[in-house]
């Protein structure tokens, strides 16, 4: 089972995990990103491509599903704005086994951060700044591109 | 043939427009040839289009690299690289 | 912050996550094992040794602390009889930057399973068996004993 | 020396109690050595002891290897090997 979500409205952990645990399976993985409060950091804006994002976070998923023989994957991610503290996105997969849980899972966020069509605008000390993506998210996606 | 163009975060802002229909003339055939001819529209768009190598694009919702064919693409995306997550 | 819980009651999911999330930080990884429905398990049992496993959940998780550079790390392992689809283990951690914690929930949850000491016993059929140790565990822990 | 013997899991049930203490000969060193020892005392002992490969062991509730010595152990483990999570 797929569920994919992009949405202005606060993520629910407990909804989410209730519905991936619902899948009966021996191991869940999740992530949970949230609002850091560091850098003085006021409030972030999540911009995105409405229609392309859903495609984008639903071929991910199935990718993970496929890769992995998971029993179910979930993305959850926020749009908008949001406060320090408040969840950005919650990824959550269960499957028969821990290895393919705890691999999918990390796959899956890797994957969104350069895969989804998403950006950020932080808000510091009153100036909106977009934020730049690291080098390192792209080395993170990438070690998912040979076969396991 | 008419497109749909769709600008996000940053290049949205410099363009002034979220979306825009445009006419190209029919020797852009890529995007690259067709962010060079809309660069010529404006002020704010030149300033979007500046720096490629801060560019990245989807045809029909499908990212592709900037040297990609339009073929008969109905919507074209123009946007910084993705920060999401 | 580290807590570690070693108990025969229900694990809360929704109290914990609170809890590690409670650190305010920006990724929280969690990875939860529940008795699974297959091959006819009816029931599992877990015994354990009482103080010294405690010991060895603590042991790890300030390992992992070091390492990742986490802000909290939660182990929680339930003892005694528990029924298909209920949590057996709960392990929660967060930390600044996603890979950190990504990483130190598959750590605790990979040693988890050769260094602390707890038993398995399923009841197939009527018949109570010690479940035997997989080899696969041992390999999924010695990945971890290089530093990365 | 007294000590405190704790079992656990199939090692438990076929000693036949989970908790003995024992008073070991001084010649009685390491926890193989005690193992060794201790095989004799009952049938249950003999066969929870039988195939060493399948005994782990604690002294002071520390994992240590079956070779280790005793020194001035209080409380010493026969188990087999750990399935939790």
């Amino acid at each position: 089972m797929i569920r994919i979500l992009v949405s202005d409205a606060v993520i629910d952990l407990a909804a989410e995990m209730a519905g991936v645990e619902a899948e009966g399976a021996g191991a869940v993985a999740t992530f949970t990103g949230r609002v850091r409060a560091d850098n003085g950091v006021g409030t972030l804006e999540l911009e995105h491509y409405p229609g392309a994002t859903e495609a984008a976070l639903q071929i991910l998923a199935e990718m993970a599903c496929t890769r992995w023989a998971l029993l179910s994957a979930t993305i959850v991610h926020r749009v908008g704005a949001m406060l320090p503290g408040e969840r950005i996105v919650f990824v959550g997969v269960s499957a028969p086994h821990r290895s393919s849980a705890l691999e999918a899972c990390a796959f899956l966020i890797d994957r969104l951060k350069t895969d989804a069509p998403f950006w950020k605008r932080e808000t510091r000390g009153g100036q909106k700044i977009w934020v730049e993506p690291r080098d390192s998210d792209d080395g993170a996606a990438a070690r998912w591109s040979m076969p396991s | 043939m008419a497109i749909e163009m769709l600008y996000f975060a940053w290049v949205r802002e410099s363009v002034g427009v979220g979306q825009e229909r445009v006419d190209p003339p029919a020797d852009v055939t890529s995007v690259s040839e067709l962010i060079d001819w809309l660069g010529r529209s404006s002020a704010g768009h030149a300033r979007a289009f500046e720096d490629r190598s801060r560019l990245r694009a989807a045809v029909d919702q499908v990212f592709v690299p900037l040297d990609a064919l339009l073929g008969q693409a109905g919507e074209v995306a123009i946007f910084p690289p993705v920060t999401g997550g």
